[in-house]
């Protein structure tokens, strides 16, 4: 007979069947895995990850580092699931870790007979020679606890919420219901958040009397008087992690198949009362299974009726023994008692306990319940930068100094006992100094030793002897002793292995533990699913694109929508997309098309002073343009890199339009922004970024006159009255249109931009005046004909305008403008500058590939930048980075491309119409 | 001693009572030939190769606290040499050589594991950039391939191939030689290696002044006193400035925090270094089972050796596009290391503006990989006073001639 | 989740802020000659203290630019104000 | 080349139709005019014809107000400006924004849990500003008519984005 359940009382509850490595089971409403196992007499629940040891459960709660499992409900499957802290579900399938075929016959169980030759530290000192790939294939395999189910999670994940309130409780016990009371009726407003299903804390796991009423009794007046003065109470819910300006992580968890949720708490105050757990004692054999946390038991015999063995040794402090002891008595076990001194201790059994040796003396044993001390849980003290000190009467680091918003209170500081901690939590909401802690004499907890292996670290197989060769090595601070040995580092993080791991090497290196220090604790306290941080973001929430008031008439008409500088645009139009660029590409040449360009910027920029604000942050002189004219023009960095070209229209004296591309309007209005506020009067020029109320209709062709003409704006269209490069403004159908003749496709070309909402009107009269619409491969094949360039694409981020030939500015431009003094620095005066020049191929050959580079010598001086097999010229073209490429004119380059080479030639970079005559036309 | 199988052997049949120190715990000398500051990989590789290939034995390493504890114990292992510029690519394919041979040359194992890196493109204009960055690659003699989308389903089936993918998947390039090491095993494995050459590492000993007589650097004030040396090597990552404050110049330097992620382990899923630069995010899975994730800077300059919630919602959210399966493994613990950012996110190895003073900063985020190649070319500095041709490009020189080496276009994390 | 105080919008959390650069660096004067290294160090130096740090910081989504004091450390706010004169 | 047009669902045609869950309904209104307007605050709400600019968590009435956005911007709501560029008699810029903001309503007791999912909201924490990052969308936030209804404004290339985040948060909100 090992662990049982016991109560009547749970005869009545509803049953919950599970299996467990296939073995049907039950389990009763209200128990954790753990439990439902415990209840049915499982002992051993896992494996170890280096040695394969049997592990049985040892905590009751979240401390636990053994009982875990990949659990499948549902449809979902989740590794790793801690199974002391995981409610049953019914229809759970549980399978342990790290086992195969199960946890209690395990194929690897034989690698424990290696141990001797696994010391810590092994694989740096082996599998050097011949080298580590022909070992690590096999070592990987071995590794890993869960595996990771097949399911695929559809987005989103689950909520992501901001929350505050006035204080923050974390913990549901004595400490943490009493604080949230005196918090809440002082009329702050209190959240109080417990990890359990209800709250209670200890009151539930070792119930005890208080004020003489029974803890089931008292808490409910609690609970009931926060929730009257507006306090809220969140159960099932972990703060899992305490971040910068007293941002807490909540984890709130749910039904095992449902989403997860994570809550943001900004707190003014934090009160932390997360009480404590046992410690466990280090002697031989203490990684038997039925070998157990004191208070884990308790927990188990209290919430779940659950015995965790008949015949039980209680190896704690005389105090934990008077209160425990009877209650196990009362339920049935024959309870013996051994001081935490005895010498010469281990446990004996094969996969369970059995019984217990010390010196000559023997006896049986199904449960060794364990106390050393208790750790005080102070994980989240240490994530907001609280301080620890080492209390050597209770054998535990105990919070010092800490930040003004954080309080600490009950088992969580060291008080262990139940009046101080319920007087804590009632100082610490009202503002008052805690009574110092009683000093203690220490407990005798010293590992002694022993023969038979002292586990330290149950997860990751670390034992006494591992730390003192760690300490032989000099591996002596706790950071690298950590790190050495993996001490700590398994999912528990430690929790029951940290002060057992540091006590020992303070023993090596002959030290007190305060001046061993300890390793930082660092978020989250208990593991968290990946799924809680992508909340809601999923697939096309990500960076969403942007959406033209024209694509549902672009999609009515075939368009191949793709992403294009952070918009869903139009690729082409219809099936096929190679004849089809090929069309679009021959009616704008030779007829008329249409092109959505409402992406483009429209960022206006007002005020008596715009025109020399903007001088100063283009490289292009602004200052002399005339009302109704445009200009092309670079924005630079101070570098002298150019960022972003684009076009500026002056409308009149105190008004102008920046056109800039469509990835960089929110970049470009930031930068005008900056500039406007540094070194400008911001009273005087003034930036609207007004994009997204305008769109764009651009007709583009030798015929666009006709169809521009057609549209009655009341504008003068002929070339004399409305040149190449000017804007005027007029009227479609009621609503002011601004009408710009610029050319990205060098063909006469009309961009309209009209009232977002009037554009789909403006779009269908233009397409029934029989223009052909056409997507952005064709622009951009029509733009590459003219040797027009796209910045990102054809420059890169060494570009400065004379790369591109365009000098002019630099060497005449009088006035400080951003980038002039970095026109002048060494790098930009260097001869083998990177620069754009056409690229042809031999009669014959095909189009080259883009991200080819050009050489000289067999190294790279450039790159391919753009690649097109030209439709209106029936041959390739491409443009390309070369260095010295201006004066490299008509030589013939070797292009590399994954291994093959071939050649090109340096042409100019314009091949359709260089005089401009029909841009212009 | 050395470390073998039969050493191992040995040792286990009497109880591993043989194991001699790593290193030991010298109190300073007045003087050295050289004191290097800080006691990370760079530091200790630089102390290493001084004594190895130049024959100066008489060299301090200083850490304030343990030796590997700063960034070199708090990355995300990635050893790569994937750049775009010719002099990118000498530095970092250095060390990339340096590491293959490294395990067996300092007798330690680094666990140095070339399973590839590959960076994704998902668009065919990232395509392109992937062709013209694994054409420079190809070219300056470093091994790159371009894959096709169903090459990097081999390579990692676990990526997000599904039809509403945010990035769908092209492409990558892909590095072969590149991998992922056991971090705090290069630190241990210098740090053993130049102790037994004679390099004295002192641990817990703060630099608090720079000894500078006559405009020259004479050595540096410590914690445990003063300790004066022919030349001082600084390899202080995260706190460049400080020391820079004490010495009395400037830096183009910033210090971020860079967050790592480390989930529970599971059993292999995951057999390459995946990095996607439009999410922001790259993942590998180590030995013993957790999928380690890096990304970005937090948006907040900090010396807070700990990380922001708003590049977690990043990082780790975009691991779950990248890798939906991963969705319910659990987030072991996250920690922040402080890196130097330069402007140019190059590293800066040279003279600082006072004589006797070098500098080794601005890793940024890529300074665990580059261990190896940052010491032995720290090392030829301070032994002969002049650059080897590799490190002169990262000089501190190139900010006043504009010839920096900005690799943004090469990787699509800064780094 | 940091939050920082926009003089005009108040509190807000990190995401809405983007650090700017150093306070009290002034774009010399390139009308006049200007040497490598000063321009250089106009461009690139840093301060980047580790404590108290008095920044350039703007408020995306209203576009302010301000000042702010902080400490790099213990990621305290000391102080906010507006680089501008208040609104009429 | 790739064809994304499957992956990115077409956008709505007019009014988006109503959404409705446990205290939360969402529409999108339209309304009358919207036109920018910097400079001077006080010169700019005479321009408007208001007497005060909206700010957090002030409630809006009506159908001619003002939204406080930046320390030298306001946007009008309703009202009639004349002619819209540079207005040096009065030293403000002003442009009509038309529909270049897309408006949703949200409204209903449980609202604002589902505007706490994409910021830090409360009325504990006071705003000259309606301006505001949600989820990673800028937007413009205020109550109108009541305590309980929120105007969310967007940049219209956006909507579809931010009506689906909405949908989504809902969703979860009531789960």
């Amino acid at each position: 007979m090992t662990a049982r359940r016991i109560h009547i009382a749970t005869a009545g509850s509803k049953r919950l069947a599970f299996t467990f490595d296939g073995q049907p089971l039950q389990g009763v409403a209200g128990d954790t895995i753990a439990s439902a196992l415990l209840g049915v007499g499982v002992r051993i629940v896992g494996r170890s990850f280096k040695y394969h040891r049997p592990r049985g459960v040892w905590g009751g709660w979240t401390d636990d580092p053994n009982a875990i499992f990949d659990v499948s409900l549902a449809g979902v499957t989740k590794p790793n699931v801690q199974g002391t802290a995981t409610l049953l579900e019914d229809g759970m399938i549980v399978r342990s870790v790290n086992s195969w075929p199960t946890a209690r016959f395990d194929v690897k169980a034989g690698l424990d007979l290696l141990s001797p030759f696994l010391p810590a530290g092994f694989y740096y000192k082996m599998f050097k020679w011949p080298d580590w790939h022909l070992f690590e294939p096999a070592i990987r395999k071995m590794a890993g606890l869960g595996r990771v189910g097949p399911d695929v999670a559809d987005g989103p994940d689950g909520l992501q919420i901001h929350d505050q309130c006035d204080v923050l409780v974390v913990g549901g016990g004595p400490a943490g219901l009493s604080a949230a009371r005196a918090a809440a009726h002082a009329g702050q407003d209190v959240v109080l958040v417990d990890d359990h299903p209800d709250v209670g804390g200890s009151l539930r796991d070792n119930p005890c009397q208080i004020d003489g009423t029974a803890p089931a009794v008292w808490i409910t007046p609690q609970t009931d008087a926060i929730k009257a003065a507006g306090g809220r109470i969140m159960a099932r819910t972990t703060a899992f992690g305490i971040y910068d300006h007293s941002l807490i992580s909540l984890h709130q968890t749910a039904p095992f198949a449902t989403h997860p949720k994570l809550i943001r708490m900004r707190a003014g105050r934090v009160i932390l009362a997360t009480g404590a757990i046992d410690r466990p004692v280090v002697f031989g054999n203490n990684d038997l299974p039925g070998v157990m946390s004191l208070r884990g038991a308790a927990a188990y015999l209290h919430r779940h009726d659950v015995l965790t063995g008949t015949d039980i040794t209680l190896l704690a402090s005389a105090q934990d023994v008077a209160h425990f002891g009877p209650m196990f008595e009362r339920a049935g076990a024959q309870v013996r008692v051994l001081p935490l001194e005895t010498e010469g201790l281990r446990a004996v059994g094969r996969g369970k306990v059995r019984a217990l040796s010390y010196g000559t003396n023997r006896h049986h044993a199904d449960a060794v319940l364990c106390s050393a001390g208790l750790s005080p849980l102070v994980h989240l003290w240490c994530h907001a930068g609280g301080q620890l000190e080492w209390d050597a009467g209770r054998g535990a680091f105990l919070p010092g100094a800490g930040p003004d918003h954080l309080s600490i209170v009950g088992g969580a500081r060291g008080a262990n006992d139940l009046d101080q901690s319920i007087d804590d939590g009632h100082k610490a909401a009202t503002g008052q100094t805690p009574a110092p802690l009683p000093s203690i004499a220490p407990l005798p907890t010293t590992p002694k030793p022993s023969r038979a292996r002292q586990w330290i670290d149950l997860q990751n197989d670390v034992t006494t002897k591992d730390v003192a060769l760690a300490a032989q090595e000099n591996f002596a601070s706790v950071e690298h002793l950590k790190r050495y040995t993996t001490l700590g580092m398994a999912t528990d993080q430690g929790k029951t292995s940290n002060v057992n791991g540091l006590t020992a090497l303070a023993v090596q290196l002959g030290k007190p533990i305060a001046d061993v220090g300890t390793t930082r604790f660092r978020p989250p306290y208990v593991p968290v699913p990946l799924q809680l941080y992508r909340g809601a973001r999923s697939s096309t929430q990500i960076a969403p694109l942007q959406r033209s008031v024209l694509e549902p008439q672009i999609r009515a008409l075939g368009g191949a929508m793709a992403e294009y500088g952070g918009w869903l645009r139009p690729a082409w139009y219809g099936d096929d997309m190679t004849t089809a660029i090929a069309q679009e590409c021959a009616q704008a040449r030779n007829d008329v098309a249409m092109l959505d360009a409402s992406s483009l910027g429209k960022i206006e920029v007002m005020g008596p002073d715009a025109a020399g604000f903007l001088n100063f942050v283009y490289y292009n002189s602004i200052a002399n343009l005339p009302a109704g004219k445009i200009r092309y023009g670079f924005m630079l960095t101070e570098r002298g890199i150019i960022y972003d070209d684009g076009v500026m229209a002056r409308l009149d004296e105190n008004h102008f339009v920046v056109s800039c591309s469509s990835s960089h309007v929110s970049g470009v209005t930031a930068l005008l922004e900056a500039w406007r506020q540094d070194g400008h009067d911001p009273d005087r020029v003034f930036v609207h970024n007004v994009t997204q109320a305008w769109a764009t209709v651009t007709v583009t062709g030798p015929k666009a006159r006709d169809v521009v003409a057609a549209l009655d704006l009341g504008i003068d269209l002929q070339a004399e009255a409305f040149a190449h490069m000017s804007l005027r403004l007029g009227t479609y159908d009621g609503m002011p249109v601004r009408v710009c003749r610029v050319s990205f496709t060098g063909e006469l070309s009309f961009e309209i931009s009209i009232a977002r909402d009037s554009a789909p009107n403006l779009w269908d009269h233009v397409h029934q005046l029989g223009a052909t619409p056409i997507g952005m491969e064709a622009t951009s094949i029509l733009r590459a004909e003219k040797g027009y360039i796209i910045i990102g694409k054809d420059t890169d981020g060494e570009t400065m305008p004379q790369d591109l030939g365009l000098i002019g500015p630099r060497d005449r431009k009088t006035q400080p403008y951003v980038g002039n003094r970095g026109l002048q620095t060494p790098v930009a005066k260097a001869t083998g500058r990177q620069q754009l020049v056409g690229l042809a191929v031999p009669e014959g050959a095909t189009q080259l590939p883009t991200g080819a580079h050009l050489t000289a010598a067999g190294k790279s001086i450039g790159y391919v930048t753009s690649s097109y097999l030209s439709p209106t010229l029936g041959h390739p073209i491409a443009l390309g980075l070369v260095q010295d490429g201006l004066s490299r004119l008509n030589a013939d380059l070797t292009v590399y491309h994954l291994g093959e080479n071939r050649s090109a030639r340096i042409v100019p970079a314009c091949w359709y119409d260089p005089k401009g005559d029909r841009l212009n036309a | 001693m050395k470390y073998s199988a039969f050493s191992i052997l040995r040792e286990g049949l009497r109880g591993h009572r043989g194991w001699a120190k790593a290193w030991h715990n010298p109190t300073p000398k007045d003087t050295y030939d050289v004191v290097i500051i800080g006691g990370g990989g760079h530091g200790l590789a630089t102390a290493y190769y001084l004594a190895k290939n130049h024959g100066v034995s008489r060299v301090a390493v200083i850490e304030k606290g343990w030796l590997g504890g700063g960034n070199t114990g708090r990355n995300t292992t990635a050893i790569r040499s994937n750049y775009f510029y010719p002099q990118s690519t000498a530095l970092y394919d250095l060390s990339v050589r340096l590491y293959e041979d490294l395990s067996r040359e300092l007798n330690y194992n680094v666990m140095f594991s070339q399973r590839g890196i590959m960076t994704l493109a998902h668009s065919e204009p990232d395509m392109e950039m992937a062709a013209r960055q694994v054409n420079a690659m190809q070219l300056g003699g470093v091994d790159a391939e371009l894959l096709n989308r169903d090459q990097v389903r081999k390579y990692a089936p676990l990526l997000n191939f599904r039809d509403d993918a945010r990035f769908p998947i092209h492409g990558a390039t892909w590095q072969g030689r590149a991998g992922t090491g056991r971090h705090d095993a290069v630190a241990w494995g210098y740090a053993r290696a130049a102790d037994s050459l004679g390099v004295d590492i002192i641990q817990n000993c703060a630099v608090t002044g720079v000894l500078i007589e006559g405009g020259v650097c004479k050595g540096v004030e410590t914690s445990q006193g003063l300790i004066r040396a022919g030349k001082v090597g600084a390899a202080v990552a995260g706190h460049s400035t400080n020391l820079a404050d004490m010495a009395g110049y400037s830096l183009p330097i910033h210090s971020y925090a860079l967050q790592a992620f480390v989930s529970e382990p599971v059993k292999p899923v995951m057999n390459t270094v995946a990095l996607s630069p439009a999410l922001g995010v790259y993942f590998s899975q180590s030995d013993k089972g957790g999928i380690v994730v890096g990304g970005g800077l937090d948006r907040v300059p900090s010396y807070g050796q700990r990380g922001n919630t708003p590049m977690h919602d990043v990082v780790l959210g975009g691991l779950v596009e990248m890798a939906p399966i991963l969705a319910k493994v659990k987030l072991l613990r996250h920690w922040g290391g402080i890196v130097d950012v330069t402007p140019d996110s190059s590293p800066i190895i040279g003279p600082s503006p006072v004589p006797g003073l070098y500098l080794n900063c601005g890793w940024g985020t890529g300074g665990f990989k580059a261990i190896p190649a940052g010491g032995y070319l720290f090392a030829h500095l301070l032994a002969r006073d002049s650059h080897h041709e590799i490190s002169r490009p990262f000089d501190l020189d190139r900010f006043q001639t504009g010839h920096l080496i900005d690799e943004s276009a090469a990787s699509g994390i800064a780094h | 989740m940091q939050r920082f105080p926009c003089p005009f919008c108040g509190l807000r959390d990190e995401r809405e802020f983007s650090y700017v650069g150093d306070f009290g660096k002034v774009r010399p004067d390139t009308k006049a000659r200007v040497s490598d290294a000063e321009w250089a160090a106009y461009l690139y130096d840093q301060k980047n203290p580790k404590g108290q740090s008095t920044e350039i910081w703007v408020h995306l989504p209203c576009q302010e630019y301000f000042k702010m004091t902080r400490d790099t450390v213990s990621m305290d706010v000391i102080d906010a104000a507006p680089l501008r004169k208040p609104a009429q | 080349m790739r064809n994304d047009t499957a992956k990115w669902p077409a956008p709505a045609v007019g009014p988006r139709g109503q959404v409705q869950a446990q205290g939360i309904t969402l529409d999108q209104i339209t309304l009358p005019r919207q036109v920018l307007i910097s400079g001077p605050r006080d010169a700019a709400m005479a321009l408007a014809g208001t007497t005060q600019a909206t700010g957090w968590p002030d409630v809006a009435m009506g159908d001619h107000y003002a939204l406080s956005l930046r320390r030298d911007r306001i946007l009008m709501v309703g009202g009639q400006i004349d002619s819209f560029g540079w207005r040096a008699d009065v030293g403000l810029a002003t442009s009509d924004i038309g529909t270049g903001y897309t408006v949703f309503s949200l409204q209903g007791p449980r609202a604002e849990k589902v505007l706490r999912t994409g910021t830090e909201l409360s009325e504990k924490i006071p705003s000259a500003s309606c301006l505001r990052l949600w989820n990673g969308y800028d937007i413009l936030l205020y109550r109108h008519t009541a305590t309980d209804r929120y105007l969310l404004h967007v940049g219209s290339a956006l909507a579809e984005g931010l009506w689906d985040m909405l949908n989504r948060q809902i969703r979860m909100v009531s789960a």
